[in-house]
């Protein structure tokens, strides 16, 4: 039995409850648990990324019933790649909240682990209410997480993200009822057979589902028009909660690709490629839009809220040219943004404290205690963001630039990508000089105000050092995983073998 | 004895009833339907026991069981008359407020008091006073305010008051 | 081997600097001379072969699939280069140690240098062009943290974020051209591309890619017109001018028209792009040079100048012109570090670098003198000075360049007046600062400076001299080596001596000698001419306003869509629905399906008629909130009959239950809410919502009637056979469904239960509340006797009727969540006949644990198939039988159930007694509340 | 029937999305309550429509006569879910009101 | 005979709904439309019960029931808001 | 045949009193004379029909469904209840009676 399919589920649900039970009032058995989960999770990622890089689909029936009667996880390189991922960045983001984060609340440690469950089940699972519930606990623990320091900026945020989200998810039903109204199965394999089979009298109803399902996966995924959530909710979450998003995004990615290859794909009858045409021009003008807000941003925070965005529609646009080197390029570029991005959260914090009252805001403030470590590393991050070399992000442009020349659109993507690069470089170096070169003494016989002149412990720069680590081996081992991210895009171009896997040779 | 009989039948009567309704609801008498029937039955009052302190003593049964059978006719004879009040002409109806001085103590006496009234031809009871001494009953119709207080004393409270104290 | 140690070392040396941050300045310069060391004489250590003529390769795979490998080269040409590098780099670690201030903190300025360098090196050892496009964008990178090293001054960070924008934006073009090249050649090893010349040069996407190569290599080499970031990039200290700027990193650009020379070159477009931008930089960089009062700017400009003249060798795409620009880097490296140095020492022991204040310098710094006066000998074209036999050879080629049949004298003139410039500037140099008197004081009376500090600029100076004297016995090996990595072939006949006769070239010298010192006597003419006639705008200030422009531009965009408004978000995303929804219905056409119609009867038809009354009751009266939340409840009861007629009767109850709480947690919130809500939609944002619902909710209707008028094909069936016993035990088929075909819905669910309590638990104790209390009371009897009475025997009635509910689901109608949500409204209703303090006294019970044992008590469920090896969440264990009570499956799905209710106890409770319990606990003022509950009536 | 069923999802659909267009957090709560129930009601009906044949076994009751289960089972988790995040939602704009001393969904900072 | 009566008594169901839900929406004061929707919930347990007999099938007991108890709860609720501005303290 | 006439009359008499009820509730002038009627004539109008329901599944099925008397004791339990706190919830909100007056007698 592959019963360890389900462990990055079940894990960190039973860690969460474990934490509620034995760690109630022990911090240090709550953080112990925690970081095992995450450890158990990355341990299993990693072991699930092995696994299926020869392009091997597993599944796993829950409650022994087949699909597609019943729910069935299945892996693939794609979940287990952001299995992975997502274990690696919760490690670091816990790492970073066990310096003050943790002990503010009492569930910080629950909500933590049922993000990671969260996120885990969305990726895993192959029947697509269950997708849909497991966005809810994801949402639900991002919900917590972004709301839990209870200050004005967060709760005013989260009335946004909250708001939209729960209308997302009433549009998530309406698609998934419409898919099922035209297929009569919730199976994402079986609705693939299902769609390719639909006669054209169904051919509105079946298209009209799959484009409301991607609205709603556009919405997760911050893609134009619906980005404009996220810069400001990013940015009002504390450090940790908000390195962690970086990734929920990418479970929007996944969703997009996963249907769009699988159930809308070319084989798919009347629905053939009727995600395809749209992704393409919205990621590009995300891109654009979203380097445009990050020049644009008066805060480093919200400026990171922006480069996600940007990362968002780079890595898009790449899988939205639906091509084998175009997915993987896309695929490759995932988890670089993630861990990048995060990083710099994490970073934009510690540089926040030490800057006094102006915090974050890119005006000129005190120049952080520790500035020549913090602008090391925050030189080294935002060559990293950028897609500059020596890093993944380099690696993954270069790859998307190649993986688009064949395409009729070429001229415009590398407009577009070397442009925003070019916008990326000056809105780093802009924001770079101002809080590293620009700094002004903190003015002499004020006492200290806060702890801006307190330093940050070696425990609290360990996470970023260790995420950098993580960007410095995910471009080391570039050939490696290039090689896994195209085996990967080969499989989801040819959804037989998902499917064939999930139904074995029923039909 | 009478320790261990509170903690696990602190209400008799009580356990009964809700066995019995177990039952009724369940419409069924297998086995297993009492057993566990009989269970929630037992369990229940002990895990409520906390809420509900007083325990309430039925003093004189045959007197109880001719109160209903009065209570039951004055239902149906007064939703007749009801029936009639609301069909023919409202202009006609003389609503007033009543302050029934009651004697009883017992708070769950005073609220079975309270409900008769209520489920009873034409009255409501609409608030009881701070010290529980007046109820404050609205009539829907009546040309007689005291002589309905009175009617109200003595067919409801009195019963209630032999019954219970 | 050594290949890759001389790359990596300067690396090893930016570790080393920063490992010796604490030890002081000696240890930073030994961390960084050291390995700098070490990599030179490896480099010599490959110096025979590569004279020899050999190309040494090392490739180790790195990206496969990208074409990446990590691929080395040595070459004549990288050979020439490293050298430079390498060899420069050791006099630049010298005079920094010297030149840079005691206060500064060493490490780091030599950490951004070994960066630097290792980036350089790759650069011009790369044997794989995306790798050396990678190099090549780490030097920009680091020459932004060289430049910028002086970060206190504004002067200083603008230059460096100029050189960092123009120079990225560079090398970003350049790796795109990259890209292309080794998509047209199919290899992105320099070994194919380089023997591929003719397919690329014939190739469809040749001129796209010659023009993103060329940006990359005209920004990096300061080409008009993108050469403004250099002069602004002199705000960096001068050792990193006379290393970046004068011999490396600037070079970067004219490596890549050598390194790509024999591939690229040989069209037109080659020719006037390359060519022409060469001769119209160097003779404008030339002229400008001259103007320049700081002694660095007019060095900058001379570099500029000179660049473009190697540029321009490379242009003709003649082998012997690409040799002598060969040479010309070569020389131009020696000399113009050797006067960058000079220059520093200036600035270093004078305070000033400005020529009109700097005069007269001869006496107090007479080494220095000699030092300069060979340099600018050099750089202005002197006999027996090595700048002199390249620029007699340039002279040469322009002479005998192709393809400009029409106009031969053009090239030559251009040539010559540039000359004529250069001539002037480089005596303005030495006549301005060392023999003329200067205008004004200088903040320090100079004299010579240690000898460590001009050491390395006489060894410069002597190279240029050696040079000049005997090119064949110094050069020409390395040149040779060199240039045969730059030519196809075989090389051309070109010869290094000092004399060649009387020719044109030499005339043309001549006349670029006399005429400079001709210009430098009417300097006080032309500078008051050029002063008038200055164009008041140049690239530096264009640039920065465009990246202002565009910063501002973005700010503003940004702030104009991302205006704060969730209604406009939402609006975005219903419209967005929209589009997505009908889109394929206008593309396609409408239909219903073909399937009978349901009759309809009064009845439904009362009900519809009702729930739409009901539901826009609730719309019309939503100012007046509790009216809104009874019409909602409404809504709610209606919704509860339609699912009850349309054989749903577990939603029924499940809607029925959940409304009842959900009124509640109305309830609840208006109590701190404002009661009522203001008008302030405009009219016409109320036509335009009105617009989107009414839409938004015609689409839904539509594809329900669309779906409901098509026959069905499910895979329900099968739940409908299998429910039963002996496969799934009971009779509700929905129960089985959630308990055991899609248990795994069922337990997300539970999770998001508790996720809901928990999260409101923090939010309500640990949101940084200012509390409201209630009412002030008035009623006498605060807890209704009548209601307390009822609800005590309520409380066991209702518990029993949540056990029999929750016993029935699987047979009947109910199940873990009605039972669990009707327990919790017989606990609720303790709370609202006796308040929560009573209550609670009377249950404690944490009800957050509760709800966490629910949650853990659904998982045991599921988890106990692991003993039997059978997947999580199988309920119907084959072969168990628990005695007393049944088949195991039924007892593991009412685990299961049971885990499910007392969550749903928990999560319920924890959220109600949280709500109620917060508005105990709050100061009251009225006059506070009154105006919260308003900020937006005027 | 179908008529019926549908416009009524259009009905309180529309309504529900009005009211979430509004400014305010308690009315935007009464919008996604309401557009819960269409959504719940449009997911009910994709399961086509059956009067009178619930899906509860019983004997003498052909299998197919029954009406189609599963959307019912996923209506049910629907609401379960959409209780959780309407509490959810509730407790966080009376957070909010408190905070930010408004109801305003833009918490003050927005105004037309 | 019996389904005659249980269809006559269905629209008459009905139209009390129709009546109730018109008090609740004229109003005039909030304790007005409370009694209302109380009505309409022990109408609506009426209905349901006519729907069950109609049917022939015993399913919707407990809906019947669930409406009675949470009618009552609802109502309740209601009328400590009006009395105290909170439900429950 | 008895049964039927009996079942059909239980039913009317049920849904007679109900709609009286609600008629009540439309056409009585205040707010204390409109809580009687639903109250009363409601739970009558519910006793009726579940009677009803009990002869007609009993007969119907062969065994005895009783379970419909459940939900008139809870009715008749919870009925009065309910009218009591919407009484005490008029006079909270000095709702005024027919005759234009505030009862302030016991206050709420
Ligand atoms: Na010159
Ligand atoms: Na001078």
């Amino acid at each position: 039995m592959n019963h360890w399919i389900a462990l990055p589920i079940l894990l960190p649900f039973v860690s969460a409850i474990l934490i509620e039970i034995v760690g109630r009032g022990r911090i240090a058995v709550r953080r112990g648990m925690g970081l095992a989960s995450c450890l158990g999770t990355i341990a299993v990622g990693a072991a699930m990324v092995l696994l299926t890089r020869h392009g091997k689909v597993y599944t796993y029936a829950l409650g022994d019933w087949e699909a597609p009667f019943g729910v069935v996880l299945v892996l693939d390189g794609l979940s287990a790649l952001l299995v992975a991922l997502t274990g690696v960045v919760s490690l670091f983001c816990l790492l970073y909240a066990m310096n003050r984060h943790d002990t503010r609340g009492k569930f910080f440690h629950f909500f933590i682990q049922m993000q990671v469950a969260g996120i885990c089940g969305a990726v895993l699972t192959g029947d697509l209410f269950s997708l849909f519930v497991f966005f809810e606990i994801m949402l639900l623990s991002s919900y917590n997480l972004l709301v839990y320091t209870g200050d004005k900026q967060s709760l005013r945020a989260g009335i946004h993200y909250v708001i939209l989200n729960l209308t997302g998810s009433v549009l998530f039903l309406v698609a998934i009822g419409t898919l099922y109204g035209v297929t009569g199965t919730l199976n994402m394999a079986d609705m693939a057979l299902r769609v390719s089979e639909l006669g054209a009298e169904d051919i509105a109803l079946v298209r009209a589902g799959a484009l409301l399902l991607t609205v709603v996966f556009l919405l997760k995924s911050a893609i134009l028009p619906l980005y404009l959530w996220l810069p400001n909710v990013y940015s009002s979450a504390m450090a940790p909660v908000a390195a962690l998003f970086a990734i929920l995004t990418k479970v929007g990615v996944y969703a997009i690709l996963r249907v769009s290859t699988l159930i809308f794909g070319p084989e798919a009858g009347v629905a053939a490629d009727a995600i395809e045409p749209y992704l393409l021009p919205l990621a590009t003008l995300t891109l654009l839009l979203g380097m445009t807000g990050a020049l644009g941003s008066t805060h480093l925070r919200k400026m990171m809220g922006y480069l996600i965005v940007a990362s968002l529609g780079t890595m898009l646009m790449a899988m939205g040219l639906f091509t084998e080197t175009g997915i993987a390029s896309g695929l490759y570029y995932l988890p670089h943004s993630t861990v990048a991005i995060a990083m710099l959260f994490l970073l934009a914090d510690l540089i926040g404290r030490q800057r006094g009252p102006e915090d974050d805001h890119l005006v000129v403030a005190h120049m952080p205690k520790q500035s020549g470590v913090l602008g090391l590393i925050f030189f080294v991050g935002a060559i990293a963001v950028a897609g500059l070399p020596p890093f993944s992000g380099f690696l993954g442009k270069m790859w998307i630039l190649q993986a688009s020349l064949p395409a009729p659109q070429v001229v415009i993507i590398w407009a577009v990508i070397l442009s925003t690069s070019v916008m990326a470089l000056v809105a780093f170096s802009r924001a770079g000089s101002l809080i590293f070169w620009k700094g002004e003494e903190p003015p002499k016989g004020e006492p200290p105000r806060g702890d801006s002149q307190m330093g940050a412990t070696a425990f609290e720069f360990l996470p970023v050092v260790g995420l950098l680590i993580c960007i410095v081996l995910y471009t080391a081992f570039a050939g490696p995983v290039a090689e896994f991210c195209t085996v990967t895009a080969q499989n989801l171009l040819t959804p037989s073998v998902y499917i064939e896997a999930v139904l074995g040779a029923q039909r | 004895m009478i320790g261990i009989r509170q903690r696990i039948l602190p209400q008799p009567g009580f356990s009964l009833v809700l066995w019995i309704i177990w039952i009724l609801a369940h419409e069924s008498l297998a086995p297993d339907t009492l057993l566990i029937g009989a269970g929630a039955a037992l369990f229940l009052p002990a895990l409520t026991h906390h809420f509900w302190p007083e325990a309430l003593r039925v003093r004189r049964w045959g007197k109880l069981i001719k109160f209903l059978l009065i209570f039951v006719y004055d239902i149906i004879v007064a939703n007749i008359q009801v029936a009639q009040l609301v069909l023919g002409p409202s202009e006609k109806l003389r609503p007033a407020f009543l302050e029934v001085p009651i004697t009883l103590t017992n708070p769950l006496v005073i609220s079975i008091l309270s409900a008769v009234i209520s489920l009873a031809p034409g009255t409501v009871a609409a608030n009881l006073s701070g010290d529980r001494r007046t109820l404050l009953v609205h009539i829907l119709h009546t040309e007689d305010t005291e002589g309905s207080i009175e009617r109200i004393k003595e067919r409801y409270e009195a019963p209630l008051k032999e019954i219970f104290q | 081997m050594a290949v890759l140690l001389i790359v990596l070392l300067p690396f090893i040396g930016v570790l080393l600097a920063v490992a010796s941050g604490r030890l002081g300045r000696r240890a930073a310069a030994v961390a960084a001379a050291g390995p700098t060391l070490v990599a030179f004489a490896l480099l010599m250590s490959l110096a025979p072969s590569v004279l020899a003529g050999e190309v040494l390769v090392l490739s180790r795979p790195w990206v496969p699939a990208l074409g990446l490998t990590f691929g080395l080269r040595v070459d004549g040409l990288g050979f020439l280069f490293a050298l430079l590098i390498l060899g420069i780099g050791l006099l630049v670690i010298q005079y920094a140690y010297f030149y840079m201030s005691r206060g500064d903190p060493l490490w780091r300025f030599f950490s951004y240098l070994m960066l630097f360098m290792g980036a350089m090196l790759g650069v011009v050892l790369s044997e794989n062009v995306l790798l050396m496009a990678l190099f090549w964008e780490v030097t920009s990178l680091s020459s932004f943290l060289l430049i910028g090293y002086l970060s206190d001054r504004s002067a200083a960070r603008r230059g460096a974020r100029m050189a960092l924008t123009i120079t990225g934006l560079g090398g970003f073009c350049l790796f795109a051209g990259l890209v292309i090249l080794g998509q047209i050649v199919g290899s992105y090893e320099l070994t194919d591309i380089l023997a591929s010349g003719e397919l690329i040069v014939g190739h469809d996407w040749y001129l796209p890619m010659l023009i993103l190569v060329l940006i990359g290599a005209f920004t990096k080499s300061a080409q008009f017109p993108f050469h403004f970031w250099l002069p602004n990039a002199m705000t960096a200290p001068t050792p990193v001018s006379a290393y970046l700027h004068s011999a490396t990193m600037v070079k970067a650009g004219v490596f890549l028209l050598a390194r790509l020379h024999p591939a690229l070159s040989g069209g037109d477009a080659w020719f006037y792009l390359v060519g022409g931008v060469g001769m119209a930089t160097m003779f404008f960089a030339a002229y400008v040079a001259f103007f320049r009062h700081d002694l660095k700017a007019l060095l900058a400009y001379s570099t500029i100048s000179h660049l473009g003249l190697i540029t321009a060798l490379f242009g003709f795409g003649t082998a012997g012109a690409a040799v002598v620009g060969i040479f010309h880097i070569m020389n131009h490296a020696a000399f113009k570090a050797s006067l960058f140095m000079t220059a520093g020492i200036i600035d270093h022991q004078t305070g000033t670098r400005d020529i009109r204040i700097l005069g007269n310098l001869r006496r107090a710094m007479p080494y220095t003198m000699v030092l300069a006066l060979l340099g600018s000998a050099a750089m202005a074209g002197i006999p027996f000075l090595n700048g002199f036999l390249s620029k007699e050879l340039f002279l040469k080629e322009t002479l005998t360049a192709p393809m400009m049949a029409g106009t031969p004298w053009l090239l030559p003139t251009v040539a010559t007046v540039g000359a004529i410039f250069s001539m002037a500037y480089s005596v303005r140099l030495v006549h301005g600062v060392f023999f003329e008197p200067g205008q004004g004081k200088m903040p320090k009376e100079g004299h010579d400076p240690s000898a460590g500090m001009l050491l390395p600029v006489a060894i410069l100076v002597a190279i240029c001299v050696v040079v000049g004297v005997a090119p064949q016995w110094t050069a020409a090996p390395l040149l040779a080596a060199a240039a045969q990595s730059v030519v196809v072939g075989e090389l051309p006949a070109y010869s290094l001596t000092l004399w060649h006769g009387f020719t044109m070239e030499l005339l043309m010298s001549a006349i670029a000698i006399g005429g400079g010192i001709f210009v430098y006597t009417q300097r006080a003419r032309l500078y008051d001419l050029a002063h008038r006639i200055w164009p008041g705008l140049t690239g530096g200030a264009v640039f920065e306003k465009t990246v202002e422009l565009v910063v501002g531009a973005g700010a503003r965009l940004t702030a104009t869509l991302e205006n704060g408004s969730l209604q406009r978000y939402l609006v975005l995303l219903l419209v967005m629905a929209l589009a997505a929804g009908a889109l394929p219905f206008i593309q396609y056409g409408f239909s219903s399906g073909p399937q009978e119609l349901t009759p309809t009867n009064p009845v439904a038809i009362a009900v519809w008629a009702l729930l739409v009354v009901a539901a826009l009751a609730t719309v019309l009266t939503h100012r007046n909130r509790i009216t809104a939340i009874i019409c909602l409840s409404v809504v709610g009861l209606l919704i509860s009959i339609v699912f009850v007629y349309l054989s749903a009767p577990d939603l029924a109850l499940t809607q029925l239950s959940v409304e009842v709480v959900t009124i509640l947690l109305l309830l609840l919130a208006l109590f701190v809410l404002p009661k009522t809500a203001p008008r302030e939609s405009s009219r016409l944002r109320k036509g335009r919502d009105i617009a989107v619902a009414a839409l938004g909710g015609l689409g839904m209707g539509a594809i329900s009637w669309a779906v409901m008028t098509r026959p069905q094909d499910s895979i329900s069936d099968f739940f409908l056979e299998h429910a039963t016993y002996p496969v799934g035990g009971g009779t509700n088929v929905v129960n089985v469904i959630l308990v055991d075909f899609r248990g795994f819905d069922t337990f997300g669910e539970v999770a998001v239960l508790v996720l809901a309590a928990f999260g409101i638990y923090t939010m309500l104790r640990y949101a940084n509340h200012t509390f409201v209390e209630g009412v002030p009371d008035t009623a006498d009897d605060r807890y209704p006797v009548v209601l307390v009475s009822a609800s005590r025997p309520l409380l066991a009635l209702i518990l029993l009727m949540s056990i029999f509910i929750f016993l029935r689901g699987h047979y009947l109608p109910g199940g873990g969540f009605i039972g669990g949500l009707v327990a919790s409204v017989a606990l609720i209703m303790q709370y609202l006949a006796s308040g929560i303090d009573w209550a609670n006294e009377r249950m404690r019970l944490n009800f957050r644990v509760v709800a966490v044992i629910g949650f853990l008590i659904a998982m045991v469920a599921g988890s106990v198939a692991f003993v039997m090896d059978l997947p999580f969440l199988t309920m119907a264990l084959l072969g168990m039988d628990v005695p007393l009570v049944g088949e195991s499956d039924f007892v593991m799905t009412l685990l299961f159930d049971l885990g499910i209710g007392l969550a749903v106890v928990g999560s319920t409770m924890t959220i109600l007694s949280e709500l109620s319990h917060m508005q105990e606990v709050e100061p009251y003022d009225e006059a506070q509340r009154a105006k919260e509950s308003d900020p937006w009536k005027p | 029937m179908e008529a019926l069923i549908a416009s009524a999802i259009a009905v309180l659909g529309g309504c529900g999305i009005y009211l979430v267009l509004r400014e305010r957090t308690f009315t935007v709560i009464l919008g996604l309550a309401l557009l819960a129930i269409a959504t719940n009601l449009f997911l009910l009906s994709m399961g086509r429509v059956a009067p009178g044949h619930a899906p509860v076994i019983e004997e003498g009751i052909e299998l197919s006569a029954y009406v189609d289960p599963l959307p019912q089972a996923v209506v049910l988790t629907a609401i379960v879910i959409g209780f959780a995040m309407m509490a959810f939602v509730v407790v966080l704009s009376i957070s909010a009101h408190f905070v930010t001393g408004t109801d305003h969904i833009d918490g003050g900072e927005h105004t037309q | 005979m019996i389904s005659v009566a249980i269809n006559l008594g269905l629209a008459v169901m009905c139209l009390c709904l129709i009546l109730n839900l018109i008090r609740l929406l004229k109003g005039p004061s909030t304790p007005d439309r409370i009694l209302a929707l109380d009505t309409m919930y022990i109408n609506t347990v009426a209905l349901i019960l006519l729907f069950g007999l109609r049917l022939e099938r015993a399913i919707f007991f407990e809906a019947a029931l669930l409406i009675a108890m949470m009618g009552f709860v609802g109502t309740v609720a209601l009328a400590n808001y009006l009395l105290h501005g909170d439900i429950i303290e | 045949m008895i049964a039927e006439i009996i079942i059909s009359a239980l039913i009317l008499i049920g849904v007679t009193f109900s709609f009286i009820g609600s008629l009540g509730l439309v056409k009585l002038r205040d707010f204390y004379m409109r809580v009687h009627v639903p109250t009363k004539a409601t739970t009558l109008g519910i006793g009726s029909l579940l009677i009803a329901s009990t002869i007609f599944f009993t007969i119907h099925r062969g065994t005895p469904a009783v379970h419909e008397i459940l939900i008139v004791l809870f009715l008749f339990m919870t009925a009065p209840v309910s009218a009591h706190m919407l009484m005490k919830a008029g006079l909270h909100e000095r709702l005024k009676d027919v005759n234009g007056e505030v009862e302030e007698k016991l206050g709420s």
